[in-house]
């Protein structure tokens, strides 16, 4: 039952962190990318 | 012409690195005090050793020839003459071809002096298949010197430091790690002969295609 | 040689940009810009070495690619010698890699490069000069009819600049081409048939050499040049 | 322009994703019955085989895209590349991890040498964290891309290999535990197949997300250099 626990625990705590990272340097990109527009739209 | 190329190279490489001698002295002096170091380690007991002999045999060779993979042909890198190969009328296999010979060449004088000091530390009497040790020993470090040519000469020229070519090698030379241990181990122990074949079909395989695909992936891959 | 819409992107930069040129047989031409203006990047494209991003090379009648690089001498900022060779092993390894087997020619080459007395040493013992000159005499070692020189001049003293100008015009008269890169126009002008100005990997300016035109392109050059210094700064 | 249609696939994507993986965990935890001589921690395989199905699956995408980026050399191959090779490289680790738990308890060992296809998924792993280590050494250049297609390419072609030189290896000395276990009934069977089902779709949401967020990325880089070269121009 520990061992269960651990390793499916590990695993999606580990696909969530993942995506979480993937998500913020997402956002960031994005950012950049709006703000390039933005610049050269003026 | 294809061939007249490839000595062209390996000879002038061969000319360069006699002249300097510092790579295969140092090659050789490094495999020699390795296996030195291994029988310390191991305690040099006999019986013991028997299990891991085939390592203790192939280490110092795989190491130095580790070591030759990157110094080997810096002159090359010098003066950018790799883009003044380059930039002649030479087919890339030929480079590649002859960057292999040589560096197969070194790999061989170290093992024709390093596998003797292990017959000579080992107090062991001659091995009795003989002929399987020589066979695996040739093919043994022709397959990896193929590979570690392609992936440094690759390397070399895609400014990917040679650090990671240990990195990249040593996985993808598994198969042939395990297929000279075992071999080794048939040669010097022949009681257990099982699966002998099996391992002799996978060393030449294995060295036939990396050394047959370099050959044509060459001109393809250093053209940018 | 022919260039057509060429346009060349190293790691995503835009380094040349739609290049039309044409190199006739014999013709020499000047490469004039600034630094960074793509100027050894188009000759890398001449010399095969790097393929357009789009665009076109065609090589003169036909050529294979091959045939084409047999035919090819350079000199490029680095010299391709082995140190550990001398003079002689290297010019021998150089012409043998062409197909070439001449020692009248390497003789040959070693006098008119003045370095026919220290042929027998290892490269590394001669000086900066020295080794420009061999490079130079690497580049004719095989005969080429075509040479891509860039800023061969470069540490080269007055007495080799002077040889050198002499080589090459003697070449160009048997009907050796070559295109010319160098940042000292007025020196340039007086080699070339027709100089060829790039500024950011665009063509901006071709004219034949003569006296006439050398004023006026020379007040576009430093208008070039200003330019440029004004966005640095 | 492709953008504005990736937001609303990335949204659907993620829901049908996270229904499957609902469905997924339920189904394992209550669905399929508790196996008679391991025990509860049988349940690990549901999660075991489809992981090693995902990784073995992305490291077959980073082959694919490798050749495609050799043949078209189109950027966008080699963005899938190395996306799906991070993912792999990703879910290698669980296999790994997911393996040992599940061999503690069962073979009484972390580890064992006698598996090919434990042996095999390690020297997977390394051979791809080589591959994303030559990723991150320079960045960008097209010689660097396409040295790393072929080493990704060619680690995938040594799969095989390794597979089966394991395998000899092995099949010389004893081995530890039989392998054939796969009689089992419907339920646990239905369950694994559709814990692949439901991992597979995640690798693809996976992948459609670390895809967009390279190709992004990648773009950023060109116009910033882009407009630094623009700036000197006439």
């Amino acid at each position: 039952m520990t061992y269960l626990f651990i390793g499916v625990s590990v695993m999606w705590i580990g696909i969530l962190v993942y995506m979480g990272r993937l998500f913020q340097q997402q956002k960031q990109v994005s950012q950049q990318l709006d703000n390039m527009k933005n610049e050269a739209r003026q | 012409m294809f061939f007249k190329q490839s000595l062209l190279i390996l000879k002038r490489d061969l000319k360069i690195e006699f002249r300097n001698k510092s790579l295969l002295l140092s090659m050789i002096i490094f495999a020699v005090l390795f296996q030195v170091f291994l029988q310390i380690v191991f305690d040099a007991n006999i019986e013991a050793i028997k299990k891991i002999a085939a390592g203790v045999l192939w280490i110092p060779i795989l190491l130095s020839a580790l070591l030759g993979f990157s110094k080997y042909g810096i002159a090359e890198r010098e003066n950018d003459a790799l883009t003044g190969l380059l930039i002649a009328p030479v087919d890339r296999g030929a480079i590649f071809l002859g960057k292999l010979l040589g560096n197969l060449l070194f790999v061989f004088i170290v093992v024709i002096i390093s596998v003797p000091v292990f017959f000579l530390f080992l107090k062991q009497p001659f091995p009795e298949s003989i002929g399987l040790l020589l066979f695996t020993l040739f093919l043994g470090s022709w397959g990896f010197v193929a590979l570690g040519v392609f992936f440094t000469t690759l390397a070399q020229s895609s400014s990917i430091t040679d650090l990671l070519v240990p990195i990249m090698i040593f996985p993808l030379a598994v198969p042939l790690f395990l297929a000279i241990s075992q071999l080794t181990e048939m040669a010097l122990y022949p009681s257990i002969v099982m699966g002998q074949d099996l391992w002799v079909l996978l060393l030449v395989g294995y060295n036939i295609l990396f050394t047959i695909a370099p050959l044509f992936l060459f001109d393809i891959l250093l053209e940018v | 040689m022919q260039l057509k819409n060429v346009s060349l992107a190293i790691e995503d930069k835009p380094v040349l940009r739609s290049i039309n040129l044409n190199w006739a047989h014999g013709e020499a031409i000047a490469l004039l810009g600034a630094n960074g203006a793509g100027k050894s990047s188009l000759l890398k494209v001449m010399s095969t070495l790097l393929h357009p991003s789009t665009g076109k090379t065609t090589m003169p009648e036909g050529m294979s690619l091959q045939k084409w690089k047999s035919k090819l001498g350079v000199v490029f900022p680095e010299t391709f010698l082995y140190s550990s060779l001398t003079g002689y092993e290297n010019l021998l390894f150089y012409q043998k890699l062409y197909g070439k087997t001449d020692n009248e020619q390497i003789e040959q080459v070693f006098n008119q490069v003045n370095l026919s007395r220290v042929q027998q040493e290892r490269v590394e013992t001669y000086s900066k000069g020295m080794k420009q000159r061999l490079a130079i005499a690497r580049a004719f070692v095989h005969q080429p009819t075509h040479l891509l020189l860039d800023e061969p001049f470069d540490g080269l003293d007055l007495a080799s600049k002077t040889i050198l100008e002499r080589l090459l015009k003697e070449k160009n008269k048997q009907g050796v081409g070559y295109v010319l890169v160098s940042h000292d126009s007025a020196h340039a002008w007086d080699l070339c048939d027709r100089a060829v100005l790039l500024h950011n990997g665009k063509i901006v300016l071709e004219t034949p050499c003569t006296e006439k035109t050398y004023r006026s392109f020379m007040n576009q050059y430093q208008g070039w040049l200003k330019e440029k210094q004004h966005d640095v700064f | 322009m492709i953008q504005r249609f990736i937001d609303p696939i990335k949204l659907i994507l993620t829901g049908i994703t996270a229904i499957l993986i609902g469905i997924q965990l339920y189904m394992v935890f209550f669905f399929a019955p508790i196996e008679k001589y391991m025990g509860i921690v049988q349940k690990i395989m549901y999660f075991h085989v489809p992981t090693a199905f995902v990784a073995f699956a992305a490291f077959g995408v980073v082959f694919g895209a490798g050749i495609l980026y050799l043949i078209t050399k189109n950027k966008k191959w080699d963005y899938l590349a190395v996306s799906s090779a991070e993912i792999g490289v990703l879910f290698t680790t669980f296999v790994l991890i997911l393996g040992s738990m599940w061999a503690r308890p069962v073979w009484n060992t972390w580890w064992v040498w006698d598996d090919p296809r434990l042996v095999t998924s390690l020297i997977l792993w390394f051979i791809y964290v080589a591959y994303l280590l030559i990723r991150t050494s320079v960045k960008g250049e097209e010689r660097h891309r396409k040295f790393a297609a072929v080493f990704g390419i060619i680690g995938f072609i040594d799969v095989p290999l390794v597979y089966f030189s394991v395998l000899w290896w092995r099949t010389i000395h004893p081995k530890v535990i039989d392998e054939n276990g796969a009689n089992m009934p419907p339920e646990m069977a239905n369950t694994l197949f559709f814990s692949m089902f439901a991992f597979m779709v995640l690798f693809a949401t996976m992948l459609l997300y670390r895809y967009v967020l390279e190709s992004q990325r990648e773009k950023v880089k060109e116009i910033r250099q882009h407009s630094m070269s623009e700036r000197t121009d006439f």
